[in-house]
């Protein structure tokens, strides 16, 4: 929990500030708009932090929304699916590819870094070469309203994709926390042979946490896909996996594997969005948008480093 | 074990090896560096596949593909190197693996403290269940494997080296456990370097050389010259040998020295030109941290020194290794060796300077400065271009001394030297160290292994919470007293650690 | 479909009088187009006086992060917005949402099935068909043409395509392939470099985004055969000016971004101080001129004097 | 030179059978192409290579890329400054950001990877704020001639950044494979706690690869932007990060550090743009472009990966 109070205060002064400069900033509109951003960023950002609890990275993210975005449009307005069969399909193609990362990385003892790097590259050319390099939207296509309600509705005022952020978040807690998968996850991230040597199988762990990812991913995918409701393959869900990682890190995911908690990462997400509603509601020039945000990352994990130094400092003491 | 054969790249590690474990039998498994010992329990534990050879269990052909199925089997290991999870508390280590399931499926947290508590007060630890391993000295992070392997209720448990970062008291209680294993019918396969424990709690040896069987004892023939007759086919004395060197007292001075373990505490001593100062204590007495802290590894601590009439400023590992003061750490792994790069490459690697012209590196000489090290430590290794992570652990510790006794040190800090290395290699770096003495170097060695503080020193330093609790002349050395003192006891005999 | 609309608490303020209008332009990418287009709205803004322009810009150009603008935007309280919109055909129920809570202009690019009250900026495809028409008198006796963009998939690329297939209908002009380059520059080039080396026989090379000019210019001169292959572009980048005034470049369709920005505020500002004639129609067509060699001094004065310079 | 031969084999396949479906690859033309873009990419590579070897990596290299082009043409038309003065203040800026990004991940003990996607968000936030979003070029610049020379001349018939590749490559051979900082740098990368145990100055060595990779940026990003001719502050250099990371690993780099050639680097570079050049010319999509790149990288490593493994067994096996 101590993790995630330097971020939480973060959070919350940036929040304190944007409101007293701008009081809109708490006005229902502006909160559900940013709740639902959360909620879209948020489903991949958990899944990119698992993998990175394992010690790996997933920069396929992006590509793959852009890809499951095409084919979800695709599959219900050009080839005329029924929903159910549409999503089905697009989450089990996700899950397809993330179970090829995990293999990959397992048995073919290839790099995370590496696999999911070409995954960027392939999902992406795949998507523009699936539609041909041209937008895919969702108008023509019928009886695809409870997809549109289970993606861009509301549910107790609160939009969907921060309920289903808010639903994932409480499962992945007990798998990451309370599960013995989770134990094994941090257990792998951390030292992989001591894992295995404990009579973990640890390729099982580490490839599963990627199609764990991949599906998630998937579901964004659908979520994001719902909001923008145009996929323009060759630029679509762009960068997506740096904001992940950012999300991830800012919330106490080490890179290096073994430390990572749901809170922290969801926290992160909330971060990241609130920043850029506060770049627009303050009228900060756009062009430092991106400025802004890395800017406050770096500062965040600086930040944390320093305290952490501080509290090693404080234990070697005597009392 | 039949026939077991096991070979990588360019090494037979295992040629034919047979061995035998009868139920409630502590057997100790004795041999050389690299004669295979790690091996052949790592095909038992499922790590490695052999080449060739069966597994028998109770008469009956096993397959164990991999570690999951020695534990089904009952086999436990503790590995010669740490396995163990920083990120994770004490009891998580210790259940990692096979984790008790509650109601709702997920961990049991309450069962696993519960039942990791009792564990580690048989092993005398203590530390809390909910303590995050990377609190814990190396020698408690050892211990908390030791539990693990405990826990598993095997029937077999299998201890590579389980004693070469634990101190006196540690490797007591182990010992005494390891025994009253043996009494519940639990089969133990213990392999040391110390031949004094083998000595002790063994029922039979088995000694491997150059992976092929040498050779056993059974419980009545075992003496520490039988076992290393087998084991090098030569006899090797060690007991303490005086040396004749001349000494100059007082060269090496140390005054003010802290550590950031124990910010309170200072410590100050002298050591003579030509002598070798024993430094002794219990696990966590500070003697690592103090001696980081003399060579500027520790930025919140540091020392005082002066080297003859000089003081030396030392602010990093690069000015003390200027004024030829060198350390050798004790994690050899971790803080000794570039285990992905060669032989050649370590060796050189503090005195690549020597070595080169205009900042080029000329690998002829590092090439002649390389052989040099391997002939006269008598490095087992295909050549200096080999990578140092597939040598033996013993000649792993060989490359680390080479690569400073290669830059004639003035004053040689020696931080558990012989963790790991067997007998002959053991007596070879003791005369090493003499040698070093009596050509006028200044000698500081950590150990936790007394009969090594005992017969290697010419004094002793004995340590306790960050202080010098006392320094031991050589006609005071004795296991008591460095006990005594280690404890925290004062002691009569002992000198207060400068001369006022 | 039908999105919900959330309770329009702090949206849809009113233009209270007295008060100043706070409208917003949001651009679809970051381009010195919009710089231009930007100097038309802080011209507009210092002539009318009661006005406070807040000029956005996506920084990936994709179609979710202009939404989380525009609901910025919504959410800050402005009292209009003029966007031009990434993906206009299926942006059309988010558009409707925004227009029920703010006035809504659409820019540059149009969503004519939205809710928008009105379009102010060029007709992509007429561009096309205007790039089509340089390109017809560029090559009288026919020739293979290539052309590039950034991304296929986005609406003015396709419309401006579109033009020029239209007005190349039945001429001897063969158009070999649309090669894109994802916006990045170096590709862009790179493109046209290996254009010229495999089909050695094109005789146009034509560029539908700014950058696509300078980078054709630069490959066709490197290869030295300035002149020898003609070049038509779009837009009014510097170099690609330079191009058209040596003679290198054929000609360049350039649009008014500095009208864009101009009119939407203005006539934003006059719509919604009650004169319902400023944005009458739905449609308002700000014309688009080619470029050739001997208009070009005159286009240089004119465009520095609009920004200033 | 073992680990070099799989990536050359597969550069001479890829050129050879470009150069059988299309004879024109071979023309004068065309290689002179291909090499001035090798060039281009060649110089940030080898400095991202060596950042890779001290087992970190550096993302900022796009975004610094778009930064010291926008400033480079800005100094030079609009702030009218001499060229060597314009050269000189875009490579200082360089280096600095390197030392920053070395000081962050030394001193402030943050994770490179992080340090370098603040430093991508930040130096695009900063190019676009500078450019005031405006595309920027040389036209109007004077007596820029000289540096234009440098930049995109030609030199015995080669292109000029080829050139500068090549010299470069051979100074950054020495340096890495035959000098003592060379060594210092594999040690560290390999294990950073041994090699300060012997002496070596590990914050030193780590900051100083960050240096030089920023400069060589610098360099690259003088070379492109007289390349294009025109910066496009807000997607000039995008992704070049990745094909350096992927030009470096290709070659035989571990992102795990410790492992690296110069000689590889410069022959992935060779792959990658070879690679995009054969796109071209035998005429396959634009928007297969990155999906043919991902595809061959993933065969590359996977290649190179099981070869190792034979090799392994190799030896193993009983002769
Ligand atoms: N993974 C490996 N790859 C290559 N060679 C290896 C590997 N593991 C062990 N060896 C070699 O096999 C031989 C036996 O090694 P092993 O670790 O079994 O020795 P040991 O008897 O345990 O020695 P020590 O007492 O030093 O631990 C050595 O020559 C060693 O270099
Ligand atoms: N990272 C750490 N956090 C907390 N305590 C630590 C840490 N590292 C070491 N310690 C503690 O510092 C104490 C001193 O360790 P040190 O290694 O100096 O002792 P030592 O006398 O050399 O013992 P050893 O025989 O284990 O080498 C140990 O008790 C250990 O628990
Ligand atoms: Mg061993
Ligand atoms: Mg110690």
């Amino acid at each position: 929990m101590k993790k995630e109070l330097g971020i939480s205060v973060l959070l919350f002064l940036l929040c304190a500030v944007t409101a007293i400069l701008n009081p809109k900033f708490l006005s229902a509109v502006n909160l559900f708009n940013t709740a639902n951003l959360i909620g879209l960023y948020g489903v991949f950002s958990l899944g990119l932090g698992l993998v990175i609890i394992t010690g790996g990275i997933d920069l396929s993210v992006g590509s793959l929304c852009a890809l499951t975005g095409v084919l979800l449009a695709m599959a219900l307005t050009e080839w005329h699916w029924a929903w159910p069969l549409a999503a089905a399909m697009v989450l089990g193609i996700s899950a397809l590819l993330g179970l090829a990362h995990g293999l990959l990385i397992t048995r073919g003892k290839l790099q995370p870094f590496i696999v999911t790097l070409c995954g960027l590259l392939i999902y992406r050319g795949l998507a523009r070469f699936i539609a041909g390099d041209g937008t895919k939207g969702f108008s023509g296509a019928e009886g695809i309203e409870p997809l549109r309600h289970l993606a861009s509705g509301k549910f107790l005022g609160m939009p969907m994709p921060f309920v289903i952020l808010l639903v994932l978040a409480v499962v992945m807690w007990f798998v990451l926390h309370r599960s013995i998968y989770g134990r094994y996850l941090l257990a792998v991230g951390r030292n992989e042979q001591a894992a295995r040597f404990s009579g973990i199988n640890t390729p099982l762990v580490v490839a599963s946490a990627y199609v764990i990812a991949a599906l998630l991913t998937g579901v964004s995918g659908i979520l994001i896909a719902f909001y923008t409701n145009s996929v323009g393959p060759s630029n679509h869900g762009n960068f997506y996996e740096l904001y992940g990682i950012a999300a991830a890190v800012l919330g106490g995911c080490s890179l290096r594997g073994g430390e990572g908690s749901v809170v922290g990462i969801v926290i992160g997400t909330a971060l990241l969005l609130v920043l850029q509603n506060l770049v627009n509601l303050l009228g900060i020039p756009s062009s430092l948008n991106f400025a802004v945000m890395g800017a406050v990352v770096l500062f965040g994990v600086l930040a944390d480093q320093i305290l952490k130094n501080r509290a090693a400092r404080k234990i070697t003491r005597p009392s | 074990m039949r026939g077991i054969s096991k070979r990588f790249p360019g090494v037979i590690a295992l040629d034919n090896v047979s061995l035998d474990v009868g139920r409630g039998e502590v057997l100790a498994l004795c041999g050389e560096n690299g004669a295979g010992k790690s091996t052949l329990m790592k095909i038992l534990g499922g790590v490695y596949q052999p080449d060739g050879g069966e597994l028998l269990l109770e008469g009956q052909p096993v397959k164990i593909h991999n570690v999951t199925d020695a534990m089904k089997s009952g086999v436990a290991f503790i590995h010669q190197e740490l396995n163990v999870l920083d990120n994770l508390d004490v009891a998580a280590n210790v259940f990692l693996g096979r984790e008790p399931k509650n109601a709702f499926g997920l961990i049991d947290n309450r069962k696993i403290h519960a039942d990791t508590a009792p564990l580690l007060q048989r092993l005398g630890l203590e530390v809390s269940s909910r303590t995050r391993l990377d609190r814990l000295s190396i020698a408690h992070q050892q211990m908390v494997e030791i539990a693990k392997a405990l826990s598993l209720h095997s029937r077999l448990i299998i201890m590579d080296e389980p004693t070469s970062s634990l101190t006196l008291t540690e490797t007591d209680c182990l010992l005494d456990l390891v025994v009253s294993l043996r009494r519940q019918g639990v089969s133990v396969v213990y392999i040391s370097h110390r031949l004094g424990e083998v000595n002790r709690i063994a029922d039979r040896v088995v000694v491997l050389r150059d992976g092929k069987n040498a050779g056993e004892l059974s419980r009545s023939e075992i003496t520490h010259d039988r076992i290393v007759n087998l084991m090098v086919g030569r006899e090797i004395k060690s007991s303490y040998t005086g040396s004749t060197a001349a000494k100059t007292p007082g060269f090496f001075k140390v005054r003010n020295a802290r550590s950031s373990r124990y910010p309170a505490s200072t410590v100050e001593f002298d050591a003579s030109r030509g002598e070798i100062l024993g430094f002794a204590g219990l696990v966590g007495a500070g003697r690592s941290e103090i001696v980081k802290a003399i060579v500027g590894l520790d930025a919140a601590g540091g020392a005082e020194v002066s080297i003859g009439e000089d003081r030396v400023a030392i602010h990093s590992p690069a000015d003390a290794i200027r004024h030829g003061i060198y350390l050798v750490p004790e994690d050899r792994r971790g803080e000794g060796l570039v285990t992905g790069m060669t032989v050649r490459e370590n060796t050189t690697l503090p005195s690549l300077k020597k070595y080169s012209t205009l900042h080029l590196i000329r690998r002829d000489r590092e090439r002649k400065v390389t052989d040099e090290q391997i002939a006269s430590l008598k490095i087992k290794t295909p050549g200096g271009e080999a990578l140092v992570v597939n040598l033996s652990g013993g000649n792993q510790q060989k490359v680390v001394l080479g690569k400073w006794l290669s830059m004639a040190p003035k004053v040689m800090i020696l931080d558990e030297p012989t963790r790991g290395i067997d007998v002959g290699a053991k007596a070879e770096i003791y005369r090493l160290m003499r040698e070093l003495a009596d050509r006028g170097g200044v000698i500081l060695m950590i150990s936790s292994d007394m009969e090594e503080v005992l017969n290697v020193s010419d004094r002793v330093a004995v340590m306790h919470e960050g202080k010098i609790s006392g320094i031991l002349e050589r006609p005071d050395c004795n296991e008591e007293n460095v006990m005594n003192l280690a404890v925290g006891k004062t002691l009569a005999a002992a000198k207060p650690a400068v001369k006022v | 479909g039908k999105t919900e609309v959330p309770p329009a608490g702090a949206g849809g303020a009113g233009a209270a009088s007295g008060k100043k209008l706070k409208l917003a332009f949001v651009s679809n990418n970051a381009a010195t187009f919009w710089t231009i287009a930007r100097s038309g709205c802080e011209s507009a803004q210092k002539e009318l006086g009661n006005v406070e322009v807040d000029f956005r810009i996506p920084s990936t150009g994709s179609a979710a992060e202009q939404q989380q603008i525009l609901d910025d935007l919504v959410a800050k309280g402005v009292d209009g917005i003029a966007v031009s919109p990434i993906d206009p055909k299926n942006q059309i129920d988010f558009l409707n949402k925004i227009s029920a809570q703010t006035l809504l202009v659409c820019c540059d690019s149009d969503a004519a099935d939205s809710k928008r009250v009105c379009y102010i900026g060029t007709d992509n495809f007429a561009a096309g068909q205007e790039a089509g028409k340089l390109i017809k008198e560029a090559l009288p006796n026919g020739g293979k043409i290539m052309v590039f963009v950034g991304y296929a998939d986005a609406q003015n690329s396709k419309d401006r395509f579109g033009g020029i297939k239209k007005e190349l209908e039945g001429s001897k002009i063969e158009i070999l392939d649309l090669r894109t380059d994802d916006t990045d520059t170096v590709r862009a080039q790179k493109n046209a470099e290996d254009t010229l080396v495999k089909y050695p026989d094109v005789s146009m090379l034509v560029g539908l985004y700014s950058y696509n000019g300078p980078a054709i210019l630069n490959a066709v001169r490197s290869a030295g055969l300035a002149g020898k292959v003609k070049i038509v572009c779009f837009d009014e980048n510097a170099e690609t000016l330079d191009g058209v005034a040596s003679g290198d470049i054929y000609g360049t369709v350039v649009q008014q971004p500095f009208q864009f920005g101009k009119q939407s505020i203005t006539k934003m500002a006059k719509h919604l101080s009650g004169d319902k004639e400023a944005l009458a129609g739905g449609k308002q067509i700000v014309p688009t001129r080619s470029l050739k060699k001997n208009d070009i001094a005159a286009f240089q004065t004119d465009l520095a004097a609009i920004l200033g310079k």
